[in-house]
């Protein structure tokens, strides 16, 4: 008797437990918009597509939708995946290289003798970089250019070259007699 | 008076980490990181202190008269169950990063032998209501300040020369043992 | 204001070494064979689009003082020639400091008759300046070339044009605090009477209502109370328009920085993003007061500076009155001490100076001091020991950080965690690695982390940029798209009925043949190039049925 | 012609000056110790010193660092001495030693050596010590004002390292529990103070020979607090907290607490305040947090030496604060120049922020 007693009082108070998550349940649901901006955050903003969304926002959204990997933004490079794992609280991953290996920073430059003139990569410049009219001499502005690429397909004269971004000087870390045990990063 | 005591053996004494080993799987999981840890600390303290109160109220209102105490693990099983999805809900809602930062980490606390243990040892001492309370949130101080504080040391040992085959995991159970080693201070201490 | 009433905190007092340059006046310097005037602006980089700036060609003859190089913008000033000779264009070689970026120069071949400049005596005691406007003061400034001499170089006419209306009090900073630098004080001994004229053209200029010179008096039982001397030539002044004190403040490393001297003598702590005038404050060195006075009274480009060549390891330290680009070995030998030996050779004081890599160097508006330390006094850092914690760098540091966690998070790599513990606050007055018993290279690491992150601060604003212009071309083609959408659905409901249909069609059948009968109009689309035969793209318009 | 940038006059204040002022500073105390207790101190101190550098030698060579700087810099020493005067003079040999190698193999080297360890090495060998050799941590020597007499350099060897004693001399004769030992028992045995005071072991101040060793360190920790090897935030935290908290205790009930001079002067708190916890490597770092550290030191000892299963809870109290430690640094940052005080931020107008 008592053991389908002990049944009984088990199942009520699951039942009871479970009523009372689910009321709460309504009263507060998820908001991942914020996630996103986070996300965003972290990207380099090239716009370069290289991750398969056509902008660092859309790739933004699909990681919190849960939809993209976090290691397919190659100019972001291994750094940029360690701090989106950093901030989804999740393992790492390496930098997934059928999008695209990490280079530094470039920046497209258009070789002036052999432009058209024919505004094709100006259309295709995510960041609208590139300056110029039908017909009229084409330039890219060289402090908005993020070195996405994205203008060198479409260039029927493929005049657009990229060259290393101009970087400040940092002066260099001290390094320390390696024999003493001052541990330093990558050393 | 003796509830001071209560709270004092249960958060130091008898640390329910360092003493009696209770709860080691998250004390070193979510060590790594001083903010995940602090979050964990929190959201423990809140699922121990009511799983202590309401497991007690279980037993004595529900099992004890219908003498059921067999059933007792299991009843509080249950009520731990439901407690951790109350606060996974309310950190949802409230502390969303944190949620996110905790991970799989929230849901396992059902399974976090401390806060069974504090359940069980509930009703082996026959403590009263408040002291049940008292004991429950002891435990959850002692559990707490204990992983905070491993955490922060865990973070300052990444900036450490630890020997590569030490490094992570290794270096976080020694410095452990070290923590139990000092918390041996406090044995015989109150007579409890 | 009273004289120090919260003294800024860590620091340390140091001996100060300056009465052996002191002793003597100002001495000129000898006739170079060559100046090399340094051409790096005020931020480091190298000058912008020079040849459009240049008022001279290589090969032409140069009188002392002629404007060689034009003002461009408040970042760089305009360079005149500070000795008459044959100027021979621009010439790259390494700067003095920086190892590891060779700058350009302008170079000069001085002229066998041109004969030193003498250091020029103090200003007349009853000069009124009653004409001289303040636009008058800053046009003076502009032209003349007049930079920041107490080592910063930011050009004095935009500090002061951006500081008018918003500066109350005008500092005047003569505290040498680093051991070994004189060049203040030998300043204050000569012309004090010009520091003071200059101060009052520079508040003039700024509206302030007061002048604070701030010095400490380090050889005073030496050589004279400096105070007393600036106080007497403010009493023979007599009545003037704005208020001037003379303040002297505890001596104690780092006194002259900025920030601290603020502290000292308002209480009022800047932190490092904001700028003293947004506080009602500017701080100005006697060196460029005395140099606004030179420029707005008598015309005189800043072309000489006074640089102390100091140390041990010269014979025969002294005060020298040197050209702008001439060759620290010249100032060596000028002062008994012998280049080649094995010296530490210092531009700079012994705490925040940087290590002289090739001596044919020259030096510039900002080089305060040439220090020879000799080599086992200052053997460079032994090697290291790991931190032990002491606190000795806590307990010192000005900015009130945390020295020696910075340290580590800099050299792992972790420069964010490093920001949020106050990196960019560190005003690398290198007192932390003068006390670290471990003598750790603490400066030369927060050197490398604040780089990285003034780099990394550029790339994100180049990173909001770059998502800005996205956002705004996304929001335009959607906003295209909309409008040829809208367009189409009206066209869609407009054909719905069956009488506007026809009637369209009739439209088009007249817009076809009217096409076709016209002459060779050139057809609006420019799509086919300048030969493609015009007007036959319509014969295939079949009326559609 | 050297390049290195940065400050160009190295400080003359090395490691080893740093360390070497501390060993220095420990001379009046050892001194006093062989008076008091005979020459067993200084054996355990070359042992523990020997030990040291053993293992310093081993770990260094293992980990393929440079050995030349780190064993001039007495660190590995400094923790031995340390060590050392913390355990009873005829201890066996073997207790020195394993207190040292967890000091130095598992404390300090285990953590990458010199500078990053997280607990003080001569208290985790010490409390090792205790908890593994509780037994012969009680057998202390009388005191030469009570027995008149300190047991010769023969005995004392003959005692370390064969562990008996020659024939005719008792262990129980020769050593005693001390002080503190004795007043716990007295005092769970129901005996109120005074009457565990009537015992010759109770000298003048503290207890007999205890008082002229901790004066002895307090003599040191001055010579420390003058060149600056260390600042007055801890010593004098850890002091001023044992009065006051000791205070009211000894005021409401002096047969159940000690006086807080009686505190100070028994057992190891004084040497604790000067040499323990002012370790530089384990303390705080900033000065706010080397108060808290001091007063967490002292609230901890009385309660272990109140409550608490061991006669003297310095050692525990130690690792426990040196536990605490990286919160301590986290949440007792000084703030930073120009950022604190709401003078300087609110009043001025943001107008011109520099790029």
């Amino acid at each position: 008797m008592s053991m389908g007693l002990g049944v009984v009082v088990l199942v009520a108070m699951v039942a009871i437990i479970v009523g009372l998550l689910a009321w709460l349940g309504q009263r507060f649901q998820a908001n991942d918009t914020t996630l996103a901006d986070e996300i965003d955050a972290l990207l380099p903003q090239t716009q370069c597509a290289q991750c398969g969304y056509p902008g660092c926002r859309p790739y933004a959204e699909a990681i919190a939708q849960g939809e993209a990997a976090i290691n397919q933004c190659p100019p972001g490079g291994q750094a940029g995946v360690d701090a989106l794992a950093h901030l989804l609280g999740v393992e790492s991953l390496p930098l997934n290289e059928d999008h695209g290996e990490h280079k530094p920073p470039m920046v497209a430059v258009i070789d002036e003798d052999r432009c058209i003139g024919c505004t094709l990569c100006i259309n295709a410049c995510p960041v609208d970089a590139i300056l110029g009219a039908q017909k009229q001499m084409h330039t890219v502005i060289a402090d908005e250019c993020t070195g996405c690429e994205l203008c060198l397909a479409p260039c029927p004269v493929d005049c657009i070259d990229l060259i290393p971004a101009p970087r400040p000087s940092i002066r260099p870390r001290p390094t320390t007699d390696p024999s003493i045990p001052i541990r330093v990063a990558g050393a | 008076m003796d509830w001071v005591f209560i709270l004092v053996s249960a958060a130091l004494v008898n640390n329910f980490v360092l003493i009696k080993f209770l709860g080691l799987c998250p004390f070193m999981g979510v060590s790594a990181r001083l903010e995940s840890a602090i979050g964990m600390a929190m959201a423990t303290a809140f699922v121990l202190t009511l799983a202590s109160v309401s497991s007690h109220l279980v037993m004595t209102y529900v099992l004890v008269p219908l003498s059921l105490e067999y059933l007792s693990t299991v009843a509080f099983i249950v009520i731990i169950a439901g407690l951790v999805q109350l606060t996974e809900q309310f950190m949802r809602h409230t502390a969303p990063v944190l949620h996110r930062v905790l991970g799989i980490y929230l849901p396992l606390i059902t399974s976090n032998c401390a806060v069974l243990g504090v359940a069980l040892l509930n009703a082996r001492q026959h403590h009263s209501l408040v002291e049940s309370a008292l004991y429950g949130f002891g435990a959850a101080l002692g559990f707490g300040l204990v992983l905070v504080a491993l955490a922060a040391m865990r973070q300052r040992l990444t900036l450490a020369d630890v020997p590569k085959s030490f490094q992570g995991a290794p270096i976080g159970l020694v410095t452990a043992g070290l923590m139990a080693l000092a918390f041996m201070g406090f044995t015989g201490f109150a007579k409890l | 204001m009273n004289a120090a009433p919260a003294p800024f905190p860590g620091g340390r007092t140091l001996a100060h070494h300056k009465a052996a340059p002191l002793a003597q006046p100002i001495v000129p310097a000898p006739r170079p064979r060559a100046l090399n005037l340094p051409l790096h602006g005020y931020a480091g980089e190298p000058e912008p689009d020079l040849e459009a700036r240049l008022q001279v060609q290589p090969g032409q003859r140069v009188v002392a003082g002629e404007l060689l190089l034009a003002h461009q913008d408040d970042a760089h000033p305009a360079l005149h020639a500070p000795l008459a000779g044959v100027f021979t264009g621009l010439h790259r070689c390494a700067a003095p400091t920086d190892p590891w970026a060779a700058a350009q120069h302008l170079q000069i071949e001085v002229a066998t008759d041109a004969e030193p400049v003498q250091p020029p005596d103090d200003a007349p005691a009853d000069l009124d300046l009653t004409g001289v406007s303040a636009t008058d003061v800053i046009e003076a400034l502009k032209r003349c070339g007049v930079v920041g001499l107490g080592g910063a170089r930011f050009p004095t006419a935009e500090k002061v044009r951006h500081g008018q209306g918003a500066v109350e009090t005008l500092i005047i900073n003569g505290v040498g605090c680093e051991p070994y630098i004189a060049c203040d004080e030998a300043l204050m001994y000569a012309r004090p009477r010009a520091i003071i004229l200059g101060a009052r053209l520079l508040a003039r200029a700024l509206a302030a209502r007061r002048i604070v010179i701030a010095l400490e008096d380090p050889v005073a039982d030496a050589h004279g109370s400096l105070v007393t001397r600036l106080n007497d030539d403010l009493q023979a002044l007599g009545p003037v328009d704005v208020e001037i004190d003379v303040v002297q403040v505890p001596e104690r490393y780092p006194q002259g920085a900025e920030r601290q001297l603020i502290q000292t003598l308002t209480g009022q702590a800047i932190p490092h993003h904001q700028l003293p005038q947004s506080f009602g404050l500017l701080v100005s060195n006697v060196a460029t007061a005395a140099s606004a006075f030179d420029a707005t009274i008598h015309q005189r480009p800043l072309t000489h500076r006074v640089v102390t060549v100091t140390g041990p390891a010269m014979a025969q330290p002294m005060n020298v009155y040197a050209p702008i680009g001439s060759a620290v070995a010249d100032l060596i030998e000028l002062a008994g001490g012998r280049p080649d030996d094995n010296a530490r050779w210092v531009l700079g004081g012994p705490l925040s100076g940087q290590p002289i890599h090739n001596l044919a160097a020259s030096i510039d508006k900002g080089s305060l001091c040439v220090l020879g330390l000799p080599e086992e006094s200052s053997s460079a850092r032994q090697s290291p020991l790991p931190c032990i914690n002491c606190g000795f760098c806590v307990s010192v540091c000005p900015a009130q950080l945390l020295p020696q966690q910075l340290f580590k998070l800099a050299q792992h790599g972790q420069h964010t965690e490093a920001q949020a513990l106050g990196m960019m606050d560190c005003i690398e007055c290198g007192l932390c690695a003068e006390v670290c018993p471990s003598h750790l290279p603490l400066v030369d690491a927060y050197r490398h982390s604040k780089d990285w992150l003034r780099a990394q601060q550029r790339d994100e604003r180049a990173q909001q940029r770059a998502k800005r212009r996205f956002d705004a071309r996304q929001a335009r083609i959607e906003k295209q798209q909309s409008a040829d959408q809208a367009r189409r659905q009206a066209r869609a409901e407009r054909l719905q009925s069956q009488a506007a249909a026809q009637s369209e069609i009739e439209a088009a059948l007249a817009r076809a043949r009217a096409k076709k009968t016209g002459p060779h109009s050139p057809t609006e689309s420019g799509k086919t190039g300048k030969t493609g035969e015009s007007g036959d793209k319509g014969n295939g318009g079949d009326p559609a049925t | 012609m050297s390049v290195t940038t940065g400050p160009h006059r190295p400080s003359r204040v090395r490691v080893s000056t740093v360390m070497g002022r501390v060993v220095i500073a420990l001379i009046p105390a050892v001194a006093v110790h062989t008076w008091v207790f005979g020459t067993g101190v200084l054996v355990q101190m070359a042992l523990a010193v020997g030990w040291a550098y053993l293992f310093e030698g081993v770990m260094l060579w293992a980990r393929g660092r440079a050995l030349g700087p780190f064993i001039s810099d007495h660190s590995a020493a400094l923790a031995g001495v340390l060590l050392a005067l913390c355990l009873p003079p005829l201890a066996p040999w073997y207790v020195g030693a394993t207190g040292m190698l967890f000091a130095i193999v598992v404390a300090k080297h285990l953590y990458g050596g010199l500078g990053q360890n997280l607990f003080n090495p001569a208290m985790v060998g010490f409390a090792v010590v205790i908890i593994a050799f509780p037994e012969s941590l009680t057998h202390w020597v009388t005191p030469r004002s009570v027995d008149g007499a300190v047991p010769d350099m023969i005995t004392v060897l003959r005692a370390i390292f064969t562990g008996h004693l020659p024939s005719g001399m008792a262990w129980d004769a020769l050593s005693q529990a001390t002080p503190l030992d004795q007043i716990r028992q007295g005092l769970a045995a129901g005996q109120t103070l005074t009457e565990i005071g009537q015992d010759p072991m109770f000298g003048g101040l503290g207890s007999a020979g205890w008082e002229w060793i901790a004066l002895a360190y307090g003599l040191g920790g001055l010579y420390l607090l003058k060149t600056q090897t260390i600042t007055w935030h801890v010593p004098g935290a850890v002091v001023l907290a044992t009065v006051i908290l000791s205070l009211p205790g000894w005021l409401i009930d002096p047969d159940q607490f000690r006086s807080p001079l009686q505190q100070l002067m028994s057992g190891a708190l004084v040497m604790a305040a000067f040499f323990i916890a002012t370790d530089p490597v384990t303390g705080s770092a900033t000065p706010k947090g080397k108060v808290v550290f001091g007063i967490g030191v002292a609230l901890i000892t009385l309660a272990i030496r109140a409550w608490g299963g061991y006669p003297d809870g310095v050692a525990f109290a130690v690792l426990l604060m040196n536990l605490c430690v990286p919160l301590i640094d986290a949440y007792t940052r000084p703030t930073i120049f120009g950022h604190g005080s709401a003078r300087s931020a609110s009043s001025a107008a943001k107008r011109t922020e520099r790029p």
